[in-house]
């Protein structure tokens, strides 16, 4: 089994290293193939080690090799193979297979080609390390090496300008409105890169914490030690790690690099931003639930934040007509709803929803990228509409990812939101089971929003060639359709696989109980599909009978304003943190370095050169000054004699 | 008639000193320069003839002669360059000789 | 052979002296052969380094003036070994990737003498000879940057030499004070640091004497306040220059503190920690600041090494394994990253003649190669994992949390705004579109560039995936020097926080 | 009726006397020479000199005899040799400067040559006593001959420099002897061994008196160690006079004047007064700092090293305020090593003195140097070789000197000073540095009036090979040096 292990974690990074060959080379189609076919065969190997764990329920655990060793530091690389890691491995290998293949043809015009396949696979890779580790530090290799291949396929399209801020809602790279999701593919890559470091500072911290009240940082270790600790120190540990995971899946405050990220090219957004690596966070939490378990409150405010982030990004969600935007939002909001799980003990129930999730927002994307593609990059979804008749594979994966995300029975969606819901419940947070039930119902309208516009109704675009807004659009590829099918047909069969699932799950993970009858559950089943239901009718019912959703004087509101420009956050960003960090930098080299140290330096340097000018006067170079100095030099002694004649 | 003890010959010699001491500082011409030094150096024959005699030794006086010695041979160098400078320059002016400063 | 470190020390200045000899057209030949023998020897040394021995290696003991115990001593220990590798390794490097085309006779041969002094300055175990050493290495580096600087040169070199010899100076002093402490003591002279590690001295001396040689090392370091020499002389320095300052010349006052400060002052070192961790914040958040506010992509670089010397400073002062250990690991790593960022800067300088980052722009584009390896470098300064930055970096943070969390927790912020210079450096100069049209046409690394950029990608990488060949001899010594300061500190204070810093689980 | 006193000529013990009159007598060969045969070329009396030196030389490191001799006014001991040998080689080295490739007038005259010999005689007096009568003539007698040889230079600065010093000089003289009066008069001795005793028998009463004379001698010393206020003829003598001169002036008298120095102090030194030990402090300070920073605004090179030989001197003067053995042999160690890198530096400047001063306002200004290692690498590298020496660079010579002095200081507690000289050799590296910027780093002036070398020949070669090659070898001899050094110290109980 260890091979196997050693496949699904290496393929990756072979074909990653393959393609870097040509990374500064045109086009070679072989790169895309080879590192697509590696990661099938990591696929494979990761199914096996899932049949492995499933059969057997054994672990796989190897030791590679030291990482790390001085003083009591002893960090070795070392992964292990456990229900939860398989899990993961699956899942990660399964949708970068296919966004691989995917990308193939997304990117067939790209003149980075190589190089975009290069990153991709670079990717998996710290994904694989990232959920294969045994320990934390090897899970912070990954957590950073997913951190700086998002940076680098963020920023892939590297050479676009900057766009200057504006206040026209429909310019500005801080709406939603505008076709920007950020003011430059680097710029976002920065950010998210930055934002992430803030968060990793935390888990840094955490990560000391653990490492000099336990002397180590394996995880059966620490999860063995854990229980010894004061609680005062363990809540500090779990909030540290908490905010670590905060920073990779985006949860409020540092949510918003993810809508930014959005400059990235879709598949990435489909792989990086959807699928998996903003799920780490969730992850994290999931391995660490040893730690999490034994403090509650911290995770019941994980659960309070989850909740937030759920309502908070569903909402921005409802004006967007930025089409990755909308994804994205509702990846955020769903992400939300794994830390609802996570947080209130439900630790499979989180993971079980980050797969389906993976699977069916996966695909979404997946779509999107078939649809700006068709559309040569269009991405304001009010000028496309109609596209079904074109693009009917693509309308049909898309619509069946919103109904799954939208979580209607029997799709995926269905069996792992509910579960959350059930779980709110059955944990008495009402409050929380609320806002997740509206946000239900947002996230049914706002997908459906999505699907309208784009695929229904009259076409917002000219078949004209002299129009600006001429388009050609086409169904793509086939093999593309072939790639994405498999996790259409994932994001429709996904939970019918729970019951093994759980089987296999709570080998590891503590098991779910909810103390509510049976007669509340089917109660709570019943109106949260009502809401998801009644939120896609809305959406349907008034794009056929008004073409539109928000009425002109609406759109004047303050709180359309709001959502439209995220909360103002970006602005908020921009003007608290960015400009004056510049400003104190700026002020602190100009007037600190330069005017302040840097001349009292020279200034001691003058003051000496000074005193050696005021000297020479005594340089006259007339004879009887030099004499009287001589006397001068007499009296100032017999002054001295007279004064100190008691010194003896 | 007042019977003129050590302290006076030392008094005399001190203000014989101090007159030569003075002219070196406010002299401006180099050859009343010379007497002045002149004068400070006799001034200290004085003192030391006396002390010799207070003592009752002769080292003091045969200082004294050394004293005249060197006072003689200095005023041949002096003049020596003295006239050197008058040559050139033709004067004797102090502050004629300000070539070299800072 | 046991006299190797003699022979490392004045092989390359035998090799400068006669190096006057050969031709003009040569003499790059000449100087990169040497330095390559250099390093060879260094390597043979290496291997000939018997790892689980954490005292003094290869020592040579000659007296020179035996009635005041001034003697020509040396040795090498784990501390001192991978600094002695990496100078000679950063010299060839950097003579290999010498483009300076004005005399590079003398440029190299200075050079050469330059590496005499360094490689001197890391095996000297008498404090009289570690002076000489330390003084004399100066002097070519004042040749350096002032013969073959930018506009400011001479200003920049004058302000270095003088700003360190003052510095110093004091240091000699209390060297001096030192030598007489230990005369009082035992009633005969030695300056040697061996004998001077066997006497405890009291309290006060400790603070003084630690106060003398702060002011020597700190300039050097540089730690802020006294570190606005080091931006005038990398920004003026000719690539080559810049490279040995950053590389080698810093790590003097680091390894300093480590070889003299900690064991000779125990518990004035632990009485210093939370002072020192202060100044090393400062210096790791205020420069990082002041970096990002660059507009000189060089001055960027030379901050940003103030930044990272904080850190190494504050790994020190952890007086624990990890983080003495971390710092050396640091020292060796900023060595090489550091070097390879001048280089890179000079590389584009060579191009352009100019540093300016506004007149850059979508290089990227135009210069892919040299995009990815300063990239690569650029990871590897802001401590990415499996880079060679990370390792250092996280030892050092991790020693220092058992001091104190809080601080620690502060000066962690070097790898948020450490990221946020780096990368806005790199977007300025690398993304975005070609503004100006001068950098259309630019030619990417060429064959020599490589050669010099090449092997330090691979180190960085391979000792970012695999430090134990380094972190395991480190580990030996480094676990002595704390037993050391353990054994001879005096108050029972600092005997118990160096022990409760060296123990798990004594941390709130 | 005068009864005969007898007197044996063993008690005389006439050696002691020998080396003085080796020189003269040689000086008075010299002058027969000339008698019988006009005008022979120079290089015959520069050899003969040469010979002569080195007899006495001989005699010098010959005597071992008792210390005392010749109605016991001559001391001849530990340092009296010592400093007797500094005097000599360093007379030796400069006579060779003056086989200078250019024809200067003063080497003409035959009496340029006695005269110098004369000098050595002086000095060695003025060493090998502790007679202040001696002492006085020896001075003199230095002196005197020291103006002359500074006028024969026979340009209009050095006549004027020549006046000023000798003006100054008498006025010295006066101090000197006004000094020693007070002293006879107080103790009635001229002997500062005996004086010393009964000054400590009547507990230094009555103690104003005492310390009025201490002042006449301070001022007189003073201004033969151009200690600050008594120093303001030292930069226009030097530039005034020819550059070996001024190198020659910078070391010998000095040495002559810091052995007086030492044997004067010693007698408050030793029951550690501290009135002196306040002036002292106070002198030395202010004569290691002030010059040290006119030093760093001049503009010719000459001048510069003018007073950075003052700051030296106050430097070293700090050794007899320590007053330790250790310091004592520290003032010798750093004398001897200063010797040879100062009168390099000096040589230097004279070999690339050139005949007519071309227009610039002086010999040496720093652009003169500019760009130098451009010109004649060698001559900038072994410029810049005196220089870090002077600055207090290792390994060269005088790093060590500085070092053990700087040692001696914190040996004997004086932990401030010991702060203040290292910050004045920080400050005065300024000055040494500019000159090595401007031959190094700056570029020549294309301009044709410079010429380098113009006075080099072998001789003067020899003379800077010698010390540059005894300043960078300095680590390997420094230990038998200060073994010798701290032998002659030790013996005469200093």
């Amino acid at each position: 089994m260890e091979s196997y292990l050693y496949i699904a974690l290496f393929a990756p990074l072979v074909g990653s290293l393959f393609a870097a060959l040509f990374g500064n080379t045109p086009k070679k189609l072989f790169t895309g193939i080879v590192t697509s076919g590696l990661l099938g065969v990591s696929l494979v190997a990761s199914l096996n080690l899932l049949y492995y764990v499933l059969t057997t329920g054994n672990i796989v655990h190897v030791n590679m090799l030291d990482w790390i060793v001085i003083g009591n530091v002893n960090i070795p690389f070392g992964f292990v193979v456990d229900q939860v890691s398989v899990t993961m491995m699956v899942v990660v290998t399964t949708v970068s297979t296919m966004v691989h293949i995917h990308s193939i043809g997304y990117m067939d015009h790209d003149r980075s080609f190589n190089r975009f396949f290069a990153w991709l696979s670079a990717f998996v890779f710290s994904m694989m390390i990232l959920v294969m580790s045994d320990n934390f530090a090897g899970l912070f290799i990954g957590w950073e090496g997913v951190g700086l291949c998002s940076w680098g396929l963020i920023g892939f399209w590297y050479h676009k300008a900057d766009i200057e801020k504006s206040n026209d809602i429909e310019k500005s790279p801080f709406s939603t409105l505008s076709p920007y999701s950020s003011i430059s593919p680097g710029y976002a890559a920065n950010e998210a890169f930055i934002m992430n470091r803030v968060a990793d500072l935390a888990m840094l911290v955490g990560l000391f914490l653990i490492f000099w009240n336990l002397g180590t940082l394996q995880y059966d270790e620490v999860f063995a030690k854990i229980g010894g600790l004061d609680h005062g120190t363990v809540v500090a540990i779990a909030i540290f790690l908490f905010i670590g995971a905060m920073g990779k899946s985006a949860q409020f405050p540092f949510n918003q690099w993810l809508a930014n990220a959005m400059e990235g090219p879709t598949p990435v957004s489909a792989l990086i931003h959807a699928a998996t690596m903003v799920t780490a966070g969730v992850y994290l939490v999931i391995r660490a639930n040893e730690i999490f378990t034994i403090v509650p409150e911290v995770g019941y405010f994980i659960a309070c934040l989850g909740a937030f982030v759920a309502i908070f990004a569903a909402s921005q969600a409802l004006v967007a007509t930025n089409m990755k935007k909308i994804i994205a939002f509702s990846t955020l909001s769903q992400l939300g709803y794994m830390f609802v799980a996570a947080g209130l003990g439900a630790y499979w129930v989180a993971l079980f929803h980050l797969a389906t999730h993976a699977f069916f927002k996966s695909v979404l994307f997946l779509g999107a990228g078939n649809v700006m593609h068709a559309m040569n990059d269009e991405i304001n979804i009010k000028k496309m509409g109609g596209l079904k008749a074109y693009m009917p594979q693509t309308a049909l994966i898309m619509t069946i990812a919103s109904v799954a995300l939208a979580g209607i029975f029997p799709l995926a969606g269905f069996f792992s939101k509910d579960l959350i819901l059930e779980v709110a419940f059955g944990a008495h947070a009402y409050i929380i089971w609320a806002i997740l039930w509206i946000t239900a119902g947002l996230t049914a309208f706002y997908s459906f929003r999505l699907v309208m516009y784009v695929f229904y109704g009259k076409e917002n675009w000219s078949h004209n060639k002299e129009d600006e807004n001429y388009q050609h659009p086409h169904e793509t590829y086939s093999y593309v359709i072939a790639a994405m099918a498999p996790l259409a047909l994932l994001a429709i069969v996904a939970g019918w696989f729970k019951a093994p699932f759980v089987e296999m799950i709570t080998q590891k993970l503590p098991e779910l109980e909810i103390h509510v009858s049976s007669m509340t559950l089917w109660t709570l089943i019943l109106i949260t599909s009502a809401i998801a239901l009644s939120g896609i009718a809305y959406a349907v019912l008034r794009y056929n009978k008004k073409g539109t959703y928000w009425s002109e004087t609406f759109k004047d509101r303050f709180c359309y304003k709001l959502l439209a420009n995220q909360y103002y956050m970006p602005h908020l960003l921009e003007n608290v943190i960015n400009k004056p960090y510049l400003a104190l930098s700026k002020f602190s080299w100009k007037e600190l370095d330069m005017k302040l140290i840097d001349a009292i330096v020279d200034g001691i340097a003058k003051g000496i050169y000074g005193g050696g000018e005021a000297g020479t006067a005594m340089q006259s170079g007339n004879l009887s000054k030099a004499l009287k100095w001589m006397a001068i030099g007499i009296f100032v002694l017999l002054i001295l004699v007279v004064a100190f004649s008691n010194l003896k | 008639m007042i019977g003129i003890t050590l302290n006076d010959y030392l008094i005399l010699s001190t203000i014989l000193f101090m007159i030569g001491f003075y002219g070196t500082i406010r002299r401006k011409n180099l050859l009343m320069l010379f007497f002045s030094t002149e004068i400070m150096l006799n001034a200290v024959n004085i003192g030391l003839a006396a002390i010799s005699k207070f003592h009752g030794d002769l080292t003091g006086q045969m200082f004294a002669f050394f004293i005249i010695a060197i006072a003689a041979s200095e005023v041949a160098v002096g003049l020596g360059l003295l006239i050197l400078w008058f040559k050139r320059h033709n004067t004797i002016d102090l502050d004629s000789l300000q070539s070299m400063k800072g | 052979m046991e006299h190797i470190l003699s022979i490392l020390i004045f092989f390359p200045a035998f090799a400068a002296a006669i190096g006057f000899i050969v031709d003009k057209d040569a003499i790059r030949t000449y100087g990169i052969t040497v330095t390559a023998i250099e390093f060879l020897l260094s390597c043979f040394l290496w291997a000939s380094f018997d790892s689980n021995n954490a005292g003094m290696q290869f020592t040579e003991f000659i007296p020179i003036i035996s009635q005041y115990g001034i003697a020509y001593n040396l040795g090498l220990d784990g501390i001192s070994l991978f600094l002695v590798v990496m100078t000679t390794f950063m010299t060839m490097i950097s003579i290999i990737g010498l483009t300076e085309k004005r005399d590079l006779k003398n440029l190299i041969i200075t050079v050469l003498f330059l590496e005499m002094t360094m490689v001197g300055v890391f095996v000297a175990l008498d404090a009289i000879i570690f002076y000489l050493f330390w003084e004399l290495s100066l002097v070519p580096m004042l040749y350096i940057v002032g013969a073959w600087g930018g506009k400011l040169r001479i200003y920049a070199s004058v302000k270095f030499f003088l700003y360190t010899f003052t510095g110093s100076l004091v240091m000699l002093v209390g060297m001096l004070y030192l030598g007489y402490v230990y005369f009082q003591a035992t009633g005969n002279w030695s300056f040697s640091l061996l004998d001077w590690n066997m006497m405890m001295l009291p309290y006060n001396m400790q603070l003084w004497l630690f106060v003398a040689f702060f002011l020597g090392f700190a300039i050097k370091v540089p730690m802020v306040p006294f570190h606005t020499w080091l931006p005038y002389a990398h920004g003026q320095a000719p690539t080559i220059g810049s490279v040995i300052l950053a590389a080698v010349l810093l790590k003097m006052g680091t390894y300093g503190f480590i070889r003299f400060s900690l064991p000779l002052f125990p518990d004035a070192s632990v009485a210093m920690m939370i002072p020192m961790a202060i100044l090393a914040i400062i210096a790791i958040i205020y420069t990082a600041m002041v970096a990002y506010a660059q507009e000189d992509m060089k001055q960027v670089i030379a901050y940003s090494s103030v930044s990272h010397m904080g850190v190494i400073i504050l790994g020190i002062f952890a007086l624990n394994v990890e983080g003495i250990g971390g710092s050396l690991f640091l020292m060796i790593s900023h060595g090489i990253v550091s070097g390879a960022l001048f280089m890179l800067v000079g590389v584009i300088y060579d191009r352009r003649h100019t540093k300016m980052m506004s007149e850059f722009g979508g290089l990227a584009r135009v210069m892919p190669m040299y995009a990815t390896i300063f990239g690569v470098m650029l990871m590897a300064s802001v401590g990415l994992p499996l880079t060679i930055g990370f390792v250092g970096e996280f030892l050092s943070l991790l020693g220092f949390f058992a001091v104190s969390p809080v601080l620690t927790a502060i000066a962690g912020l070097t790898i948020i705004l450490g990221a946020v210079y780096m990368l806005v450096l790199y977007k300025k100069t690398f993304f975005g579109p070609i503004t100006n049209p001068l950098n259309e046409k630019l030619q990417d690394l060429k064959g020599r560039e490589i050669t010099a950029l090449v092997p330090l990608v691979m180190l960085v990488v391979y000792l970012g995936v695999y430090p134990k060949p380094i972190l395991d001899p480190v580990d030996k010594s480094v676990k002595q020097l704390v037993q050391v300061m353990y054994l001879k500190s005096v108050t029972p204070e600092a005997k118990t926080t160096i022990a409760s810093v060296n123990t798990i689980g004594e941390t709130k | 009726m005068i009864e005969p006193i007898s007197i044996d000529i063993a008690a005389l013990n006439l050696p002691s006397l020998v080396p003085m009159l080796v020189a003269i007598v040689g000086a008075l060969a010299i002058l027969c020479i000339d008698l019988v045969t006009k005008n022979l070329h120079k290089s015959l009396y520069v050899m003969l000199t040469i010979l002569i030196l080195l007899i006495d030389l001989g005699a010098v490191i010959g005597y071992n005899g008792a210390t005392r001799g010749f109605f016991d006014v001559m001391l001849v001991d530990g340092i009296a040799i010592l400093s007797q040998i500094i005097i000599i080689v360093g007379s030796a080295l400069f006579v060779l400067l003056a086989l200078s490739q250019q024809r200067f007038h003063e080497y003409r005259y035959p009496e340029y040559f006695a005269l110098f010999l004369f000098m050595i005689a002086g000095f060695q007096f003025m060493v090998a006593s502790d007679n202040l009568i001696l002492i006085f003539v020896g001075l003199e007698t230095a002196s005197m001959a020291l103006y002359t040889l500074i006028a024969m230079h026979n340009r209009d600065k050095s006549t004027e420099a020549a006046i000023k010093y000798f003006t100054m000089g008498a006025m010295a003289a006066g101090f000197f002897a006004f000094g020693s009066m007070i002293f006879y008069g107080i103790t009635g001795s001229v002997e500062l061994g005996q004086i010393s005793q009964s000054l400590v028998a009547s507990n230094f009463e009555p103690y104003a008196l005492i310390l009025l004379g201490t002042v006449f001698i301070i001022a007189a010393l003073g201004f033969k160690l151009s200690l600050v206020p008594f120093h303001t003829w030292a930069p226009d003598v030097y530039e005034g006079s020819s550059s070996a001169m001024a190198g020659y002036m910078s070391i010998v008298p000095k040495i002559a004047t810091f052995v007086v120095a030492l044997r004067f102090f010693e007698i408050f030194v030793s029951v550690d007064n501290a009135w002196i030990e306040m002036v002292l402090y106070v002198v030395v300070i202010t004569t290691m700092t002030l010059p040290n920073m006119v030093a760093l605004v001049q503009t010719d090179v000459k001048r510069m090293l003018a007073y950075s030989s003052v700051s030296h001197a106050g430097f070293v003067m700090g050794a007899i305020l320590v007053g330790t053995t250790q310091a004592t042999e520290g003032l010798f160690l750093y004398w001897i090593l200063f010797t040879f890198t100062n009168l390099g530096a000096f040589a230097l400047l004279w070999i690339n003195r050139t005949k007519n001063d071309h227009g610039f306002q002086s010999d040496h200004p720093f652009e003169k140097f500019s760009g130098l290692i451009k010109i004649s690498p060698i001559t900038a590298s072994i410029m810049g070789l005196f220089l870090l020496s002077l600055a207090g660079v290792p390994p060269f010579s005088l790093f060590w000197g500085k070092m053990f002095l700087i040692g001696a200081a914190v040996n004997g507690g004086h932990i401030v000073l010991a702060l203040i000289m290292a910050l004045n050799s920080a400050i005065a590296a300024y000055y040494y540095l500019k000159l090595i910027v401007y031959m190094f780093l700056k570029e020549p002036q294309n301009d044709d009036r410079i010429e380098f070398m113009g006075n080099a020949n072998n001789s003067l070669r020899t003379v800077v090979g010698i010390s540059a090659i005894v300043t960078i070898t300095s680590i390997f001899y420094i230990d038998p040096l200060l073994e010798m050094i701290s032998t002659y110290v030790q013996i005469s109980g200093f």
